[in-house]
């Protein structure tokens, strides 16, 4: 059994297909790659995966169904996102907004947090180790003091990638990471996407532009084309693939 | 009460604060009332606050000036009102007294909406201390008398915080602004045994010791004013109705008029209320309408009063309408609203303002003009004027007992006989709560656009109901 | 690997612990040092400002929910502590809670109402809601007194032990003004505690987020009607605790002191302190709270002030006050929009700096 | 039927001046996307201009209300030069503080310069014509005549208008207005300056309804708050719908609730706007004829 397998997942709008018949399966510790050209499906993709939308067909975490649960729900199951648009919260600072991250794995409420002695000391102090072991293995500690507001945009990037890791997922679903990033803000990102699937071993759904990007980092690929599948595999068998250099070099050409 | 002393007849001395009450209507004030009535019952003797100089530089505590007419007693007062102690020595220093000054309090509006009213009451209570300062001497002819002010903001909460925080700077208050704040110092006036003039012609200060009311009380002016609609209005048999502000102050003038109703033989068609700061009367008037009123009793404050009548005017209603004393003025019946007030009748207190042939009136007009730094005598000013003419009488018999403490000034008020307004308010004979008489008397009048603008009001008759004198005050 | 415990304190280094301490310990020797009525009743409002404004932090300040209806919870507290302190003659304990839990249900019944709306709205309807409010204070005779007021002098402020109408330790005799200092600054501390709590834990970061990003909060897993309902909760249930001691310092509870001003002054607190830092609602209730007094203490220093009209002067004082507040709140919102809380940690840093420089 | 007919019209009156007012807070929202609580102060300032220069100063009625509308605007535009021009692209909750700021500073200027209650020597006194059972006095006919001329005033001149149309695209996109060369900053001040007009038009007028001019005025027009949300916000026409149908609800309210429940305490007419603006606001969130997004989650 695959970490997480999509069995045939369709989805229309008002009669418009965006996505048909998308079967796919992501390995544990697998770096998976969804591309496409624009308004390809992809990332209709991912708001089914996080429950945003509910498609016709399948989606199963570990065995688990998962289509109809609502998206805080699907979160605590161990399905967690980072957004195009960056979705931080800008007057708090880097160790706060990871530990928001982890909001669904925390239980002090109002009244706890009020008292703080007890559960919600123990609980701070718990979750906010693992939120500083984030910090190091994205190299973030010095920041972390600082509102992210003022911090640069490839700083804030790498700041909700570790948002999404504090909720301790077991998918790890990033939506263009590396959308408007120069070159070498490129390359460090992408250095800590293999950190993290190196030292931490979270399986990883990438929606992404940057071919060469994803050609590079990516264990295996998924080609979508008006919300069809025209290819799976390796970077290898994606390149060589006839469907994909049609859909890519051929409108490019 | 023990005896009742006929005075002979006096001539009428309608002289009404009228119009200076009305002021206070906005805010329910206090205000004077007449006394001249042939009948006023006294247990003591007439004391003459202001009277003339000569008279109040010798004034002893208890020493009996008549004013004008014969007031004798025919007997040692009751009780309380113990013989006239042998005067004593300097009164010990106590607060408010430093042995040369007295300090009395006011808490009056000075910021917010009624602040004009605030202002004008106290210039009318400084001319008043003025002239007894400057001409008298000081209180027993050597004390100076000194105004503390707190502002009330037209607020009670705040006006209790303003008391607690100079009470005990004070002898004690001689100036308030509006029943509320009236209603909201007592419990702490009483708590602190303080003495205080209510800013308020409710009722229910006869009875307290620790107030020195002046003027009928609005439920005594409401009787007269049914007894003036029946007797002289022909009203008998006329369908009748009230309008009422919605607190302690509209509960006192209902309670006279439902004492009224009873007695008179006729039962409200309606019965209006409003809340202090309303703007639009469409309601009450159409209730009123309805009810097809032809006499409308308010126990109203001006703005609410005018936009009655202008509201009810808009709807093609115009009945009588005849009102306590707050419930107008001048100010706002000038002009264009006006021609609201065709059918406006006051009941009042004391005689046409500005009118020289009153004693206390003329002597008002001087010293306004000697010590009121330039202010126009205006009806505001005549009434925190008159409210101290009653402090002063109250003052001058706690220095003669020798006692301006708090307690000595509640117990000087129990021995105080009846005190003379010099026509400016009817007299009042004080002494024990029990005992206390106020005037019984009013003075109807009637709105004239011919009259200054600064009364627009000419007396029209003197009532006094058979009943006023039934009516109970509660203890 | 290095976890950072000293994050998770309150006061994290040694200098805050010390200002801390020291503020406390003046603030407890106060009553010993002062005793002229004037200063104490300056601080007993102080305090009572700093309640109220703590509570209203959490909803502004935190949550970034613009409330003008803070008058209204205040009012509900006030008329609380005269109905079951004054005329049912509760405990203390006993009427101070249910003014919170009164407050806190009523906050609950309305924050709903925020869950749908924002900005200039939601202060349009918390304006709706101070209106309604003096309306029904006006109007529920038998529990506010109606239009006449009601009185909360006979309020119970014994608590068994010790009565802080009166109470003494070995050499030294309170007043009842001392004693409601000590009452009021208790449970402000309380409520800074509180607050300071809530932030610093998973509840304080929600609210947080919600306020920078309502959107991003919800898919983080943050349940909005959870949060927003809550600060209002926790911000009226403050605010009606403030109102409750405000009725018993007042010791008169009339309905029309519950006015858009009122909320007015609350907001200007938090501004001028600081928006959405504990410290900066305390600081501004220091700093607004007694203005009034003091300048009408210090009036005659003032030339162009005047008590009674005709005295000369320009402006009466309680004028003066009020231009005064309406300028504090201008300035501070165009040239110090982060209020004394932000000039205090520049002054902190340049302390800090100075002193590791010598 | 007479007392429905007569209760219309007193309502209708009292909608015309919640409208007057209303479009005074209407004007600067549509420009400026705030809510300008000071407006509330330029309703008392109006009024009290006025009565210094038609009474004080014993000008001419209608002179003394030009004058007054030229002072107001002038004065509105240094308000807005000096402070809100500062604010510009803060939040809605600095904005707002910062005109409630202004509104207690304006209305204590007002009570240093003149008493708390005056009267207006307005022309239309208290005249009135009986039309079949239904009293119309001078003043709610004027009310309602004036607020008609501000509100054809106010198409004329956003349709007509090179700074009505100016004012229209700014409130649409302020960025695509400023590439297209309009100056931003003018058209706020205009706004400013016209919300300063209405202003005295809406004192005078409310002045004129309840008696007195006096410095309660300020607070009476915050009262036009749920005609302005009934309405939309800015919406001008809205403004005007908004303040009828919350004046006529709130005349029929004493008429008939008021007496027929008297649990809801007396005066509940006071309050009835609001309940009804809050009800609106949950239900229907753009009003009757807002267009603006709303602030909604």
């Amino acid at each position: 059994m695959s970490l997480l397998e999509v069995r045939e997942i369709s989805l229309s709008f008002g009669g418009v297909r965006a996505i048909s018949d998308v079967t796919f399966d992501v390995e544990a510790g697998e770096l998976f790659a969804v591309i496409g050209p624009n308004g390809a499906g992809k990332t209709s993709i991912f708001n089914c995966l996080n429950g945003v939308y509910e498609p016709r067909g399948s989606i199963k975490l570990e065995g688990l169904e998962l289509t109809g649960l609502p998206p805080s729900k699907i979160a605590s199951l161990g399905i967690a996102r980072t957004f195009q648009n960056l979705a931080l919260f800008s007057n708090l600072d880097v160790i706060s907004n990871l530990m928001l991250g982890r909001h669904h794995l925390m239980k002090t409420g109002f009244i706890a947090g009020a008292l703080w002695v007890g559960r919600a000391k123990r609980e701070e102090i718990v979750h906010r180790r693992r939120c500083e072991e984030i910090v190091e293995l994205l190299e973030l500690t010095p920041y972390r003091r600082q509102p992210i507001g003022t911090l640069p945009y490839g700083i804030q990037k790498r700041i909700e990638l570790g948002r999404a890791l504090a909720m301790d997922p077991k998918v790890l679903l990033l939506d263009e990471p590396v959308a408007g990033m120069n070159l070498e803000e490129t390359e460090g990102m992408a250095r800590y996407i293999l950190d993290i699937r190196d030292e931490l071993g979270v399986a990883m759904v990438l929606v992404e532009h940057d071919m060469h990007f994803v050609m590079d980092l990516a264990d295996r690929l998924l080609v979508l084309e008006f919300g069809q599948v025209i290819a799976v595999g390796t970077p290898e068998q994606i390149a060589n693939d006839p469907n994909v250099i049609r859909a890519y070099l051929g409108e490019a050409s | 009460m023990n005896q009742h002393v006929h005075h002979p007849a006096r001539t009428r001395r309608l002289v009404r604060l009228v119009a200076g009450l009305l002021a206070l209507g906005l805010v329910a004030a206090a205000c004077g009332d007449d006394d001249d009535d042939a009948t006023t019952p006294a247990t003591g003797e007439t004391t003459a606050p202001s009277g003339d100089t000569t008279a109040a530089t010798t004034a002893g505590p208890g020493d009996t000036t008549t004013s004008g007419d014969s007031t004798e007693s025919t007997e040692p007062p009751p009780d309380a009102t113990t013989t006239v102690p042998a005067p004593v020595g300097d009164p010990e220093e106590v607060d408010g007294f430093d042995g040369e000054t007295i300090t009395v309090g006011a808490v009056l509006d000075q910021t917010g909406p009624l602040a004009f009213v605030g202002t004008d009451l106290l210039v009318g209570a400084q001319t008043y201390w003025d002239f007894v300062n400057e001409e008298l001497g000081g209180i027993a002819g050597k004390y100076k008398v000194e105004i503390k002010v707190a502002d009330s903001k037209n607020e009670a909460p705040v006006a209790v915080q303003a008391y607690q925080q100079i009470k005990g700077d004070v002898v004690m208050f001689t100036n308030i602004l509006g029943t509320p704040v009236t209603k909201a110092m007592a419990e702490f006036l009483v708590e602190d045994n303080i003495l205080a003039i209510p800013g308020s012609l409710a009722g229910e200060w006869v009875r307290n010791p620790n107030f020195l009311p002046y003027s009928a009380p609005y439920e005594i002016e409401m009787i007269n004013g049914v007894e003036f609609w029946q007797t002289n209005l022909e009203g008998a048999g006329q369908t009748a109705c009230t309008f009422a502000q919605n607190d302690s102050y509209g509960e006192s003038g209902l309670t006279g008029l439902e004492f009224a109703a009873e007695k008179y033989g006729f039962e409200f068609a309606a019965d209006t209320t409003y809340n202090s700061g309303d703007t639009d009367f469409t309601a009450q008037v159409t209730e009123l309408a309805d009810a097809g009123c032809e006499v409308v009793f308010s126990v109203s404050t001006p703005r609410e009063q005018t936009g009655l009548m202008t509201g009810a005017r808009s709807l093609g209603f115009e009945p009588v309408f005849i009102g306590t004393l707050p419930s107008f003025l001048s100010l706002l019946a000038g002009g264009d609203n006006g021609a609201a007030f065709a059918n406006f009748y006051l009941v009042g207190d004391g005689g046409e303002f500005g009118d020289p042939e009153i004693p206390g009136m003329k002597n008002f007009l001087d010293r306004v003009e000697k010590y009121g730094d330039g202010a126009a005598p205006s009806t505001f000013l005549l009434t925190g004027y008159t409210a101290t003419l009653a402090a002063h009488a109250a003052l001058e018999k706690a220095v003669a007992l020798g006692d301006l403490s708090h307690e000595g000034l509640v117990n000087a008020v129990q021995q105080l006989g009846e005190v003379d307004f010099e026509g400016l308010a009817g007299n009042y004979t004080y002494g024990p709560p029990d005992e206390r008489v106020p005037p019984i008397e009013s003075a109807i009048f009637r709105f004239d656009p011919a009259k200054t603008d600064r009364n627009l009001l000419a007396l029209q008759e003197v009532v006094e109901s058979p009943f006023a004198k039934e009516y109970v005050f509660a203890g | 690997m290095a976890t950072d415990d000293t994050a998770l304190r309150l006061l994290p280094t040694r200098f805050s612990r010390v200002s801390i301490g020291l503020v406390v310990a003046v603030g407890v020797l106060v009553p010993f040092v002062v005793s002229g009525d004037f200063w104490m009743t300056v601080l007993v409002s102080a305090g009572i400002f700093a309640m109220g404004a703590v509570g209203l932090n959490v909803l502004t300040g935190f949550t970034g929910q613009v409330s003008l209806g803070h008058a209204f919870f205040l009012g509900c507290g006030a008329y609380t502590a005269a109905y079951l302190g004054a005329a049912r003659g509760w405990p203390l304990p006993l009427w101070l809670l249910a003014a919170g839990v009164i407050g806190g249900v009523i906050g609950g019944i309305v924050g709903p109402f925020a869950l749908r709306l924002k900005g200039n709205y939601l202060v349009v309807v918390t304006l709706g809601l101070v209106f309604i409010g003096i309306h029904i204070f006006e109007n529920w005779d038998r529990v506010t007194g109606g239009t006449n007021g009601t009185s909360t002098s006979q309020a119970e402020l014994s608590l068994g032990f010790t009565d802080f109408r009166s109470f003494s330790i070995p050499g030294k005799d309170f007043s009842e003004l001392q004693g409601l200092y000590y009452l009021v600054w208790i449970l402000a501390g309380l409520f800074v505690l509180v607050s300071a709590n809530i932030v610093r834990s998973r509840p304080g970061r929600a609210l947080q987020a919600v306020r920078d990003r309502d959107v991003a909060a919800e898919v983080v897993g943050i349940s909005l009607p959870r949060y927003k309902i809550g600060a209002f909760v926790i911000s009226s249930s403050m605010a009606a605790m403030a109102g409750a001691m405000l009725g018993v310092q007042q010791q008169f509870v009339g309905p029309t002191s519950w006015n858009i001003f009122l909320s007015i002054q609350y907001v200007a607190i938090i501004i001028v302190g600081g928006v959405g830092m504990v410290s900066g609602a305390v600081l501004g209730a220091l700093f607004l709270g007694p203005l009034p007094e003091i300048v009408e203490k210090y009036s005659d220093k003032l030339p162009f002030l005047y008590e009674v009209k005709g005295e000369g002067g320009i402006v009466s004082i309680a004028a003066f006050n009020e231009m005064l507040f309406g300028a504090l709140l201008i300035v501070f919102l165009l040239f110090e929009p982060r209020g004394l809380a932000a000039l205090w940690l520049r002054a902190k840093a340049r302390f800090r700096t100075a002193r590791s420089t010598p | 039927m007479d007392k429905f007919l007569n209760l219309l019209v007193a309502g209708t009156a009292l909608g015309s001046i919640y409208a007057l007012v209303a479009l005074g807070f209407v004007v600067v929202f549509k420009s400026t996307g705030t809510i300008n609580f000071a407006h509330g102060g330029f309703v008392l300032l109006g009024a009290y201009l006025t009565y210094n220069y038609s009474v004080t100063w014993d000008l001419p009625f209608i002179v003394a209300m030009l004058m007054a509308m030229a002072t107001m605007a002038i004065l509105a535009v240094i308000l807005e030069r000096l402070v809100l021009r500062k604010l510009v692209g803060q939040p809605a909750f600095t904005v707002i503080m910062v005109t409630l700021g202004l509104l207690i500073l304006i209305q204590q200027v007002q009570q240093s310069i003149w008493s708390t209650e005056v009267l207006l020597d307005d022309p239309w006194g208290t005249d009135q014509w009986e039309l079949g059972g239904v009293v119309i006095t001078q003043v709610r006919f004027f009310t309602v005549l004036f607020a008609a001329i501000v509100v054809l005033g106010f198409f004329l001149f956003f349709r007509f208008s090179a700074w009505g149309v100016a004012m229209r695209a700014a409130a649409i996109d302020q960025e695509a207005a400023l590439a297209q060369g309009i100056s931003v900053a003018r058209v706020f001040a205009i706004s400013w300056a016209i919300a300063g007009v209405v202003a005295v038009v809406a004192g005078v007028m409310l002045g004129a309804d309840s008696a007195s001019v006096n410095s309660t005025l300020s607070f009476s027009a915050l009262r036009a708050f749920p005609a302005m949300i009934l309405g939309g916000l800015d919406s001008p026409l809205g403004a005007i719908v908004g303040g009828v149908v919350i004046g006529v609800t709130e005349v029929m309210t004493t008429g008939y609730i008021e007496p027929n429940a008297e649990w809801l305490g007396q005066g509940f007419h006071s309050v009835m706007p609001f309940v009804v603006m809050i009800a609106i606001l949950v239900l229907k969130p753009t009003g009757l004829f807002g267009s603006r997004a709303v602030e909604r989650v």
